[in-house]
């Protein structure tokens, strides 16, 4: 380090003091955290009054899916937006979950930082404990309106309607009002929002959201009622919930320092062996002795004594052991079945479909599983790049598709293997939408504002199999479409050329052009089977699956090898392959 | 415009009957390419009528099945064949268009007619009875066609009578018959006689040669300098101008009075790449027009100039100099892996070319004096035997 | 709204319930600020290894200047990066602010949301109370490793070096170590932190943020000691001190609702005209009754009875009421001397620097003030575009240059008419670096991000104005430099020119050239004024002031009228002027 | 090179007089130009020995110079000038180079040579003594200059012993004497003569004309095809192809044969607004050129074709439809409102063109058969007197 005296001198007149520690001391103060986000509420997506809207509904509708699968109950949910005024909104979603007891309502929606989710580690969509209380704060910041919070637990059990304001200096809900009203729904939850806002159609839209949302869900029942137009209704496509996401605990691989060291000191006067098979996955007292060894600590050593480069040390074993991977039913895919279903839903007029779900598989110590759905033709247009919907437990991302490994896994997939035309490096053109979902407890996002996935290798070559997967499927539908029609356009190619041909040949021949032409239409059925329709080409698309072992390397972008082209089809070696380097300035 | 459409379509009607001359009156060569054509035609008629796909076979013209020979110093086509059959989905339009081709170059080889490769197209060109679909759908279809009949039934394309656009002029010591004219090339005033696109011994015969050796210069405002200075008069030569890259009525025309009226050859080109391109072509051939190598090229023809050493040699003045672009210089990298640059001194000129640095236009020499060129830079030249083969 | 029976019927066999909404309630509780933030640590800048290490020194430097200038003291900064392993830094800063109590040194830096600037209106470079405890947190998460802060009030006291960890789960510090050690310092504070980071170069790294900190803050003298290679310093250049910012009440203009609310209800029992003159700058007794008049309240009614329609209307006449723009003192330029003594000490080898400090404007209530300064010539590439550096409240902004008002003003000036090139619609090209200074009480960013200057009218008008006025002053130096060398250079072309024509007249006419050649030397003076030296053309560029009246209009981007063309330039009428439409495919 | 750099630039001597031939061997035309010439530069001397800034008077060449004169009918210069002096930085260089083009142009005068102005650009140019500034810095520079001294001393580029590449080919029953050679028309087998870049009455005249009109077509394909069939012949007629857009040669020679021999001028294009414009420039020449339009223009020459109702009239099969392109259209609309083609039957011509939507070429007249241009479409429009003026 340099030493402060290369500086110049102190001036000659050195400017006048002005406050003293001790003053500035007078003047520190603790800061609630509404106070905080009240000033920064772009931290939570009210960066403007169109994403404010987004995040409103989405914050809401996420919330109330986790609540109905956690209850074990099929979602129904409506999402209402009003237009009550210049850039005012009245945003109203309602459920058929639990419903939340009483004591906790006021909690919930007018208290930042609380909730069950953030501590435990489980694939669920909320996380934070933040977001619906964050629009409650944003509404009454834009409209001085309190949040309206409808609840019912239970038959018989009385609906609590109550309007709750957030008292951001102590970050504690003040509940403005507070009555009992009758509601004929069973359970459920219903809050009712007035915000400044926008309404904005597109990719980043409450629209594309929902549409979105009824794909990676089709167990959820929702009606959405736009603040312009009819509303419309989204019937649920399947009675089956999604199995429960199991809760796990940390696993080895991938832990990070800070939170190691947080691990031990909130148990100081356990071994550290117990430590480790205690509190996380996967290690067995052979692996937590492995482990200690590795670090050179002894395993009965008390977790509250490490530190410095015991600590490092431990951190370091803990991600160089081996270990299993966490059990994978942590995971919860939407399955095959089902992401076809919701497929059909958003495209009723598609005329084909197909999906795939890999195998679970990890990365860094996290499982996760792919799956990939596609719907194809119909009144798709034909001319567009592809829809590709990008998921994260079934959430969708609608920010910063260039940035993704989704989006990368799509186009680079070579689609021209799969009959589907594709500009060099870019999406397929045709009349296709893609869904590809990723299911993780840990969904490695490029930055934690949770736009877009990262490029990670294990994860990148499962999203590419599942596409290739996916694509395959499509290709052997499409092959099937083909040469049923190829049958008859070969016999269309040579009938409307031997007129041609015939005339041609009976003027250098001098000899009768229709005998000659008859001559050919006799020789045809040699070469074109004729009997055969074009009809009976009953190719379940779907089903066909390649053996594991034809799959392309998985580092590979080439395309899978697809066999020799189907029998019908010629191939030539074409006969103007003139070679590319032209003389240049004249061309005879 | 829709009604119109119907209407004209109906007209398509089959082209009246070519008005042959009677075989006797056409020349033997004629006979021969229609004696061709005819076996073409009858093998297709007689393997369809015993049920077989009717083919025709033809050299491949793809860039594999091209090579230089180095013995007798051309590019040449291989000898990998390939088929044409009409029941084959992707052959079959080939294979018509192959016959049109063939029936209407019958038809002028009869008549003693010739067009150009797009009159041609038009020609060939109809709608398909109740389809919109093109017999051809532009003349990049039927070029390729042309060049596929030629290979097919080894003619050269003169022969089927069809031209491309000609290019070039001569003047100098030499009397031809063309089409039965009598013209003396020594009385063509500044203008000199265009030189026809078809130079085949049919239509164009030498009557009386006085000239020592010809020279061929690329462009066409040096050729006018020379010509105006009576060049041609003074030397005793033929004096052409190829107008750029050499059309085949130029190339043929060299190889003619080079091989019947034993004439050496010389070319003046710019000191550039392209220039070293255009003697290149005219001396081996050409890559895409390899099949017909064997008419064209013009091998013992001799490199005269300008040579990057002329710079110091000349002592030219720096204004001469023209800054070689990054293509130039890529181009004479490849050019010097070129086989027939292989020799030593080909390199060396090429090795020059780089060091310069610079490229020169023969237009350039005039910056010593208007008549340096043909008072001193050329007569010094063939002087002292300065040129390259 | 739609009613849910619009949904198809619950399906016959409900799906088995899991959990009920008093067991999910069980699991319902509180989160930590720092809890939330160690999973969040993306919204405080901490997105990546390399972001983190500039957030890090960031919020370090701004602190350490703010403290030093509230206390009125010359500001001397040591900033110490060290590599102590793969991926991890050492960062030291060290300050002669005025030193820390003891009793606040642990919260400050150990306890996130605590803060002296949160809750003041006040021209300065933090504000959040947040970012130098994140950094702490992030050192803790990453490496484990607390924070060692040294700190000294005074000569004669003691200096405390304490060791800090936060306990994430309560939100406090966690003092490790606590001695008392010798300092010569008089007073002062010292940080040290290990971290993950990454060191990068660039626009967006450490580097630039120092280089460009040096120049908005002249009074600052800095070493910076980077990971490799020699230490950097950079002497102060100005003994003078910025005047300190006043600190305001909130302006009537651009209150927002939910502010006025919290105020009114902060002071429920006082009268509504109490609370508008006593909290609000510049509004009097009569312009609070103005303001009730207009929002139909009557102006003794409780603050705290202020409801519903009232508050909406109350808002809507503050919003629209005239009151006078708050007084200027709360903003501090940097002032245009010392920002050329900046970009002196940036670009020493620079020809020519200017500046403009324009007269502080309002936007919305909020005072600001646009400077402007320029570094033309010596060293800078000439084929490049102009280094533009942007800064609010003399903070760099180093993200997002794009979408930023302040360099859109630097590209929509047209510089061709200040002699520099510029391609259509792209920052100038050549020897130039520009800076841009915006103060304000409250800098409207694009986004809360705070990377990039909104595009509001007044803002863009002051910040045109105040380029195309630093523009004129470089104007004025090129044209004068381009002037004394005209008349050299006109000499130059006839004399170069004569020999030539001479030749080509002799020839022609059959007669002596160097007759000729002299005939045109005699006549040369009668064209060109050799008796006058070039090097009397003593300009004083940087004092060229135009009238005010000759500014452009503000909302046209067109050049500014540039008067004629200086004497001693002739203007021709091209006499090749063809027209553009050629025929086409042949040319003779 | 930087060292042989240094030595070529000492090499830039000043060129050696020319050799002129006495100026009573020069033909009067080449006199007056010497005369110009020396007028130009005696003046320049004159006005510096005064001590005043030499200057030259010269015709604005700019766009709004330049319009159409209803009655002559042809483009043309008008009055604004513009004055080039020497003590005048951004006028300087472009005075001498005017003398150094005047000098050049006297001395190929003085000894009968002619160069292409490329020629003419390396003739001038060199480098600056003792610095890196060349008197040309290319052919861009070069041209300009030309064409002030052209307008400046009101000579016609030939008259200055210059010429552009030549482009264009004629036969037929016309015999001429050029540069001293007695060349029959008749006689030029299938290659035809090249024709002059420079045809002015001193090196090109018409020794005797038996034909009674000038067929000029665009294509020099459709020029092969009809010489082949001996149309002049038949036809008793000059058949010149200017191969694409007129050179000045071409028109030069159709406006003397036109004027001279009193022969009717047909023109055979494309009908597509190329074609239009090819003709319209024959017609009243060129806005760039307007400044020697009374030389070139030939302001009576006939439309014969291709026209946008020969689809109906002569019935073509739809194959012979080209598209229109949006540029076409454009082009078309813009011809729309050109002066010169105000009269209805031209606004009848075009619209006609814009409501088939299509354009066609006149080798699609092969289409119907080989000899139908020769034997039909041509003799009957002829005939019918079906042409456009």
């Amino acid at each position: 380090m340099v030493s402060p005296d290369l500086l110049p001198q102190e001036p000659k007149e050195a400017p006048k003091r002005r406050a003293t520690a001790e003053a500035m001391a007078s003047r520190q103060r603790e800061i609630s955290v509404s106070e905080f986000f009240t000033k920064n509420r772009h931290l939570l997506g009210f960066d403007n009054p169109a994403k404010a809207l987004l995040t409103t509904v989405k914050e809401a509708v996420d919330n109330a899916l986790d609540a109905c699968e956690e209850a074990g109950i099929l979602p129904e949910i409506v999402v209402d937006i009003k237009e009550v005024g210049k850039d005012r909104f009245k945003v109203i979603i309602e459920d058929n979950g639990p419903g939340i007891v009483k004591a906790q309502m006021a909690k919930i929606f007018a208290k930042l930082l609380y909730g069950s989710k953030f501590h435990r580690l489980k694939q669920s969509r909320g996380q934070q404990g933040i977001g619906i209380s964050a629009a409650v704060l944003y509404a009454q910041l834009t409209t001085g309106k309190p949040a309206i919070i409808t609840s019912k637990i239970g038959k018989g059990r009385p609906a609590h309607k109550i309007g709750l304001r957030i008292d951001t200096k102590s970050n504690a809900p003040d509940v403005t009002s507070d009555e009992i009203v009758p509601w004929d729904k069973e359970h459920g939850t219903r809050i009712e929002l007035e915000l400044q806002a926008a309404y904005r159609g597109g990719r980043t839209g409450v629209d594309s959201y929902l549409e979105q949302t009824v794909v990676a869900n089709p167990h959820l029942g929702l009606i959405f009622d736009p603040p312009k137009g009819e509303p419309t209704v989204y019937p649920r496509a399947s009675e089956e919930l999604p199995r429960e996401a199991k809760e796990i605990k940390p696993h080895p691989h991938g832990v990070e320092l800070g939170m190691l060291q947080m691990m031990l000191s909130d148990a100081p006067d356990e071994t550290i062996k117990h430590v480790l098979t205690d509190r996380f996955s996967r290690v067995s007292a052979a692996v937590a002795d492995e482990i200690c060894v590795k670090a050179a600590v002894g395993p009965k050593m008390r977790a509250g004594d490490v530190h410095g480069d015991e600590l490092d040390r431990l951190h370091k074993a803990l991600g160089e052991v081996k270990v299993m991977a966490p059990s994978a039913d942590c995971v919860v895919p939407i399955g095959e079945d089902l992401l076809k279903t919701g497929l059909r839903r958003r495209y009723p007029k598609a005329e084909f479909y197909a999906s795939s779900t890999r195998p679970p598989s990890v990365y860094r110590g996290n499982p996760f599983v792919v799956e990939v759905g596609l719907a194809y033709g119909g009144d798709m247009p034909t001319d567009e790049s592809a829809d590709v919907m990008r998921f994260a437990n079934r959430v969708p991302l609608q920010y910063q598709p260039k940035a993704c490994a989704i989006s990368e896994s799509v186009y680079q997939t070579n689609w021209k293997a799969y009959e589907v035309s594709q500009p060099k490096g870019s999406l397929p053109v045709g009349p296709l939408a893609v869904v590809v979902h990723l299911a993780s407890v840990w969904v490695p996002f490029t930055s934690e504002a949770k736009e877009a996935v990262a490029h990670y290798d294990d994860l990148m070559r499962e999203l590419r199999l599942a596409v290739q997967e996916c694509g395959r499927k499509l290709a052997t539908y499409l092959r099937a479409q083909h040469k049923a029609q190829s049958e008859q356009k070969r016999l269309g190619i040579f009938q409307r050329y031997i007129p041609e041909v015939a005339e041609a040949l009976s003027i250098i021949l001098e000899r009768d052009k229709d005998e000659i032409a008859r001559q050919f239409q006799a020789a045809l059925p040699n070469f074109v089977r004729l009997g055969q329709t074009t009809e009976g080409a009953d190719v379940a698309a779907e089903e066909a699956p390649p053996a594991p072992s034809m799959l392309p390397p998985a580092d590979s972008a080439a395309p899978p090898s697809m066999g020799e082209p189907p029998a019908g089809f010629d191939n030539d070696v074409s006969s103007s392959e003139i070679p590319a380097k032209k003389p240049g300035k004249s061309k005879n | 415009m829709a009604a119109k459409k119907t209407t004209k379509t109906a007209r398509n009607e089959p082209p009246p009957r070519p008005k042959m001359r009677p075989m006797g009156q056409l020349a033997p060569i004629e006979r021969q390419t229609i004696e061709k054509i005819d076996t073409l035609a009858r093998s297709a008629v007689e393997a369809v009528a015993r049920g077989e796909n009717p083919a025709m076979q033809m050299k491949m013209r793809a860039l594999s099945n091209v090579s230089f020979n180095e013995k007798k110093r051309i590019i040449e086509l291989g000898d990998k064949t390939q088929s044409r059959e009409f029941f084959n989905t992707s052959m079959a339009r080939k294979f018509m268009q192959t016959f049109l081709i063939a029936n209407r170059c019958k038809e002028l080889v009869g008549e003693g007619k010739t067009v150009s490769i797009r009159q041609m197209y038009y020609l060939t060109k109809h709608t398909l009875k109740g389809t919109s679909e093109n017999t051809f759908e532009g003349q990049e279809e039927s070029d390729p066609i042309i060049e596929d009949l030629e290979v097919t039934i080894d003619t050269l394309r003169e022969e089927l009578h069809l031209f491309a656009n000609k290019r070039g002029l001569v003047t100098g010591n030499l009397v031809v018959n063309d089409a039965g004219d009598e013209i003396d090339l020594s009385k063509m005033g500044r203008g000199g006689w265009g030189i026809p696109s078809i130079c085949e011994e049919k239509e164009l015969k030498f009557v009386r040669n006085d000239a020592k050796f010809i020279l061929l210069v690329e462009k066409q405002a040096v050729w006018h300098r020379l010509n105006e200075d009576r060049f041609w008069q003074k030397q005793n030569c033929i004096l052409m101008t190829s107008e750029g890259q050499a059309a085949r009525g130029v190339r043929r025309l060299l190889q003619r009075l080079s091989g019947e009226l034993k004439l050496p050859v010389y070319c003046l080109v710019d000191n550039d790449p392209w220039g070293l391109y255009i003697y290149s072509v005219l001396k081996q051939g050409s890559i895409n027009l390899a099949f017909e190598s064997m008419r064209l090229a013009v091998p013992n023809v001799r490199f005269i100039g300008m040579s990057s050493l002329d710079y110091e040699k000349f002592d030219l003045p720096s204004a001469v100099e023209i800054k070689l672009s990054k293509e130039d210089i890529q181009r004479a990298q490849q050019m010097k892996k070129y086989p027939w640059f292989a020799d030593a001194k080909w390199q060396r000129e090429i090795d020059a070319l780089l060091k310069n640095g610079f490229k020169m236009e023969v237009d350039s020499l005039l910056s010593k004096s208007i008549e340096f060129m043909t008072e001193e830079y050329l007569p010094k030249k063939l002087r002292d035997r300065d040129y390259l083969t």
